[in-house]
């Protein structure tokens, strides 16, 4: 019982999950992917004109992340790579600070600490991700533990890719919760690619979910381009990890559209047919259909729905362009909770240095 | 007070934060049961149980890494790694996810771990049970870093520690874990973070060591002593954050520096000392700053006296430093 | 097949490797072991007496090792844990040079630089084991892969034990190996302890076997008490990767008799009634009486194993002990193939501190 | 000679050492098919084919450790790290394995692993692209650590860490990856470890540099020379085995020192470099060692200027330097 592919056509038997989203939520839900998409488009410009330094797009793995974003509640945590900007929007995060973040302004909550995709959003409990890969992993086991610890009915999750399976993180975190019965969720969405290392040489195992057997837990792979099915893959080992019985794995199995990130050229690695047979199953035209045959929605309300997100964006980059630059003092703060002596005497150091003019942007 | 050797004081100071406040848990290898492979956790286990003395499997990697999302989440794990020596499959963690997850989140994710570790040679622990890597971690931003002497000053510091905001190092010197004993105030003694002890006055040259060198340090000031030569001891115990000042006026008034350490000599604690004393002590000195140190080389086993500073070698370096200027 | 059980009553069915060890082959296992055993028990009171500085027995795991090193071919490279003291006696190291390493004498091969235990042996391709647990792993694996670069028809082996699977080298080496197909075996010799921690509270995959499945080949248990059995699961892992086949991860079972070093205390976390169980199937007595039972031994010659092991032993101590210790310029030999000039100034500084006098021991 | 931007040169190291010693190969992640993230293998798969350029999964412990096994069965492996700020999960591998396999094994078994990794700021990389910790594998007996400046050295001192028998840490620094570029010399050029290279002779004020703060140490220069301020430029690139002598010579001509670079101040390269001076060139020392670094925070993303050593900062220290005395 090592693996199980799920997808929505065939629910899982369990009755308290159901079979999945209703309607409206659906609709959410593609209202969330679509904003994602549109975030995705603009950002690459943005970068390309210099407005912000670097982006990582998410087009591909909409549906992964807004289906598990769905399965989640308010009081879990979320322990994301940096891709994982549709989790961090359904959850809640504003718009205004996704971009705050983006260009590092004043208002950035991270103080423009980070690259571009580095978010730490406190009030969404999802917390800060760095660059290097994996290690996230085991923050969310440990989280996990301390909330069973202290009884809290939560569940923290990890976001990450294919490639982070090959980390040392990987394997402590997933072996430190089938140990400790942590009460969280691997994430891993396989989007075939880790930069231009096919997924068939990142590990020659079958399916990336098989490697829970190694840790005492299942393994579940599911269609990544179906909202449902992962939803009910998530809200499935949520549910075993709020009721004792210990941690899951799950592959959602995506494809990642675009580049790595604007500093990557994918022409080097892989054809545009491939890319061009990925997107037939492209998630937001899937949920399109479903919802359109269901009439849930037509070509104009769909319209309504581009727009409407095109038109919030345009609003939020406006307003987030117009916020002041960082202040350089703030280069000195939170190193540790208050400066030492050394940091002060740097501090002042930097300020005079400024005050004779000797910056240069 | 009681009579503690370094080791119990390290226990006591476990156990204070423990009963304190039940949010305080261990996490490290062999630590429940067996009470630590030093003995450090002894007791702990039967009075606190299983989930918060907590055995885990052979990983680095997965201690620190769980203790940093324990701490995330609101707990303060204190982490034994069984010695420093085996720190590193845990480095990444350490270096960039627990010093910079408060700087980095714009201080929305604060992250108190406490990483103690033994360190340092004398115990015939070769290569890998010997080293003294605390240069390292002083030179990342983000961690604090200190090292106890005494009994008094491990469940000080160890107890500042836990209750500190921001990620500590706790180092201990495992040679003189049982050889040095001394008065040990009950309950919650705490001591500040970057203050130096000050373990001996003196006027020619002072010499600043910290952790197991502290003893060689004062045996060597005894013996210069017997010749008329005054020697300031400095236990330096908090490396970062330091007191600079403290380090500056000592050779301010004394126009002479030797600093001692166990680990290799180049790039090493030492040279910050130096390079510090260079910058902000140069119009005092009198006489280059000299190193008493570990050489450049792994450390050795059968040879390790000879690797080791000890009393003569740094009474020599005073006396090189005295007649110097 | 993921997981297989291999034992000599139950021989592969793979006509290569036969259904085992003959009996002069398992008489010759048996001095080995025996000859293990008696180290084991020596050295333990010569740390005592302070004759040596440390020890970590074998006891227990001497069909493991014999079984194995018996598989293996000079040509083949070891990458050893600490324990695997029978392993380098069968390849054909020199009990002198054993017991010079364990003195850290002027002999020493390794010029006094490590603790006991941890043994190099150029002459018998068994590599220098450090403490730190596992790295090993990953060295076999990049080893293995240098071989098939160069087409030597060889493989490589490390030695592990059940803690070690947790470690980060585990998992990138088993999954290098299982994407580069190096011909390598891994070897983990499941004594169900590492140090205080249970085999059950490491990990809780059913056998640390099946871990392999996570990498895509295969894994093995075997009774690693039974020293026909062990030869055969090495053998046939050999055979495979010289194959091209891959590599191959073998749990050999045994049990630890003895602390996990002179500086442990066993009665701390396991009690006499456990050992006392498992030393039922104490490796060296299983031999023995299969041995007997084909009457390729009796009492008296097995007497004559025992005492041949101890006279041979004795006199290598007393060999050892005689050589003067390592002389102090040995310090700065091999940090780099020619000393820098700061290395020479040190070793000057040293040597005229010695001059001095200065040296206490 | 050639003119070729510095990550060019190291490509073509690269290529000819593959083509002199069919035992040379390369591994880490992205370097195949794609080349490298900066380009520096471009053409090499192509040339060399997947058995000599290998692409890795997402394991620098992997890396290393493969490479280690490679070089002990007498291969000589080039690792890449894609950038410095990942080489952690390498640090055991690389501190307790690759550092000491020589001296531990009595000499049985060296191990000659090349570790290639771009460092540094300037990139507009933040945290986790652009740090610079050389300090720590300098503090690390058995590494040879060393950093080119000019697509001439790049070239140079990469053939002679692929041909040495101990392993080396090879930084480049990715910020002058591509903005500076140089003649180059064809062939097996060798640049030998253990010797600076003179940018600049000055006699009032010696700075040293290396790596990418090579370019505002001489736009310093030049603009002191205007006010008639003859500053020494010194490229130390080979850290270990670090040219002491020279350094100490060079002060002992100036009087004055400034030292530069990236990384943090606290513990960082410069505070070895101030107390090689304050012990070998005191007597020569006409004012304080003024070091010109990064400031002791993690790397910032937005403020990275501000951060980074410059022209303005360097001069403003060398002034200093030649005010106080
Ligand atoms: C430890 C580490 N090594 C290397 C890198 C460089 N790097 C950045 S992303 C990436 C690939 C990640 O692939 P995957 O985990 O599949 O995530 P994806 O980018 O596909 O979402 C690599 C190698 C890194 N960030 N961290
Ligand atoms: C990285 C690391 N962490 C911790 C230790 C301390 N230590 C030494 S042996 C050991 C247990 C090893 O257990 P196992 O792998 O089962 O081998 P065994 O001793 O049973 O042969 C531990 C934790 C170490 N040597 N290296
Ligand atoms: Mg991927
Ligand atoms: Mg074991």
């Amino acid at each position: 019982m090592a693996e199980a592919t799920v997808n929505s056509s065939r629910p899982t038997d369990d009755g308290s999950v159901h079979g999945g989203l209703p309607t409206d939520r659906l609709l959410e839900a593609y209202r969330w992917m679509v904003l994602a998409r549109v975030i995705d488009e603009r950002a690459l410009s943005l970068q390309r004109q210099g407005r912000i330094g670097f982006y990582a797009p998410l087009s591909g793995q909409e549906a992964a992340q807004v289906g598990a974003a769905f399965a989640l509640r308010a009081e879990d945590w979320v322990f994301p790579a940096y891709r994982e900007l549709a989790v961090a929007l359904v959850r809640g995060a504003k718009l205004r600070s996704i971009l705050d973040q983006l260009i590092g302004n004043s208002t950035d909550l991270a103080n423009g600490t980070q690259m571009p995709n580095h978010f730490a959003f406190r009030d969404q409990n999802f917390v800060s991700a760095s660059s290097p890969i994996g290690t996230q992993i085991t923050h969310a086991v440990g989280a996990a533990m301390a909330a069973q610890r202290r009884h809290d009915p939560i569940v923290t999750i990890s976001f990450f890719g294919d490639g982070a399976t090959s980390t040392n993180d990987f394997h402590a975190g997933l072996n430190f919760a089938g140990v400790f019965q942590a009460p969280t969720v691997f994430f891993c969405q396989n989007n075939e690619w880790a930069i231009s290392l096919p997924r068939k040489r990142q590990t020659v195992s079958r399916t990336l979910a098989q490697k829970a057997e190694a840790y005492g837990f299942p393994g579940v792979v599911v269609d990544g381009n179906d909202v449902n099915a992962v939803y009910l893959a998530v809200a499935q080992a949520r549910r075993r990890a709020i009721g004792g019985e210990g941690p899951t794995l799950i592959e959602a199995q995506v494809y990642r559209f675009g580049p790595h990130s604007t500093s990557d050229d994918p022409h080097r690695y892989r054809t545009n047919e491939q890319v061009a047979a990925a997107r037939e199953r492209d998630p937001i035209h899937l949920l399109k259909a479903r919802l359109m045959g269901t009439r849930a929605l037509d070509e104009p309300g769909d319209q309504k729905i581009w727009e409407a997100a095109r038109a919030t964006l345009a609003s939020a980059i406006e307003e987030a362009e117009k916020v002041p630059p960082i202040e350089p003092g703030t280069l000195f703060e939170n190193v540790f909770a208050r400066p030492t002596p050394r940091l002060e005497t740097e501090r002042a150091q930097c300020e005079t240095f400024l005050e004779h003019g000797g910056e240069k942007k | 007070m009681t009579e503690l050797t370094l080791v119990q004081a390290v226990n006591r100071g476990l156990q204070e934060a423990m009963r304190q406040d039940p949010d305080v848990l261990l996490l490290g290898e062999d630590i429940g049961v067996n009470g630590g492979v030093f003995r450090a956790t002894e007791g702990l286990y039967k009075e606190f149980g299983a989930e918060r003395v907590i055995d885990t499997p052979l990983s680095e990697t997965g201690i620190v890494g769980a203790a940093i999302g324990m701490a995330l989440y609101g707990l303060k794990p204190v982490a034994e790694i069984q010695f420093m020596d085996f720190i590193y499959p845990a480095f990444d963690q350490i270096v960039s996810e627990l010093a910079k997850l408060r700087y980095r989140s714009g201080g929305q994710y604060p992250c108190h771990v406490v990483v103690r570790a033994p360190y340092g040679g004398g115990v015939k622990g070769g290569l890998y049970h010997s080293q003294s890597t605390e240069a390292f971690f002083c030179h990342t931003p983000g961690l604090k870093v200190v090292i106890p002497s005494t009994p008094a000053d491990a469940k000080g510091l160890l107890l500042t520690a836990i209750h500190d905001e921001d990620p500590v190092m706790f180092f201990e010197p495992k040679r003189i874990y049982r050889s040095v004993s001394g008065e040990v105030p009950e309950g919650d003694h705490r001591v500040p973070f970057g203050e130096v002890r000050l373990v001996r006055e003196g006027t020619d040259v002072s010499v600043f060591a910290y952790g197991a060198m502290i003893p060689p340090a004062v045996e060597a000031a005894d013996s210069l002593a017997r010749d008329g030569i005054s020697a300031e001891v400095v236990d330096l115990r908090s490396l970062v954050p330091l007191d600079e000042r403290a380090v500056v006026a000592s050779v301010e008034k004394t126009g002479r520096a030797v600093v001692v350490h166990e680990a290799a000599r180049f790039c090493g604690f030492g040279a910050e000392l130096s390079a510090i004393l260079a910058e902000q002590a140069f119009y005092s000195l009198k006489a280059p700053i000299a190193r008493v140190t570990g050489y450049d080389t792994p450390f050795p086993y059968a040879l390790e006296n000879l690797y080791l500073p000890n009393a003569e070698k740094i009474e020599a370096a005073a006396r090189s430093a005295v007649r110097a200027g």
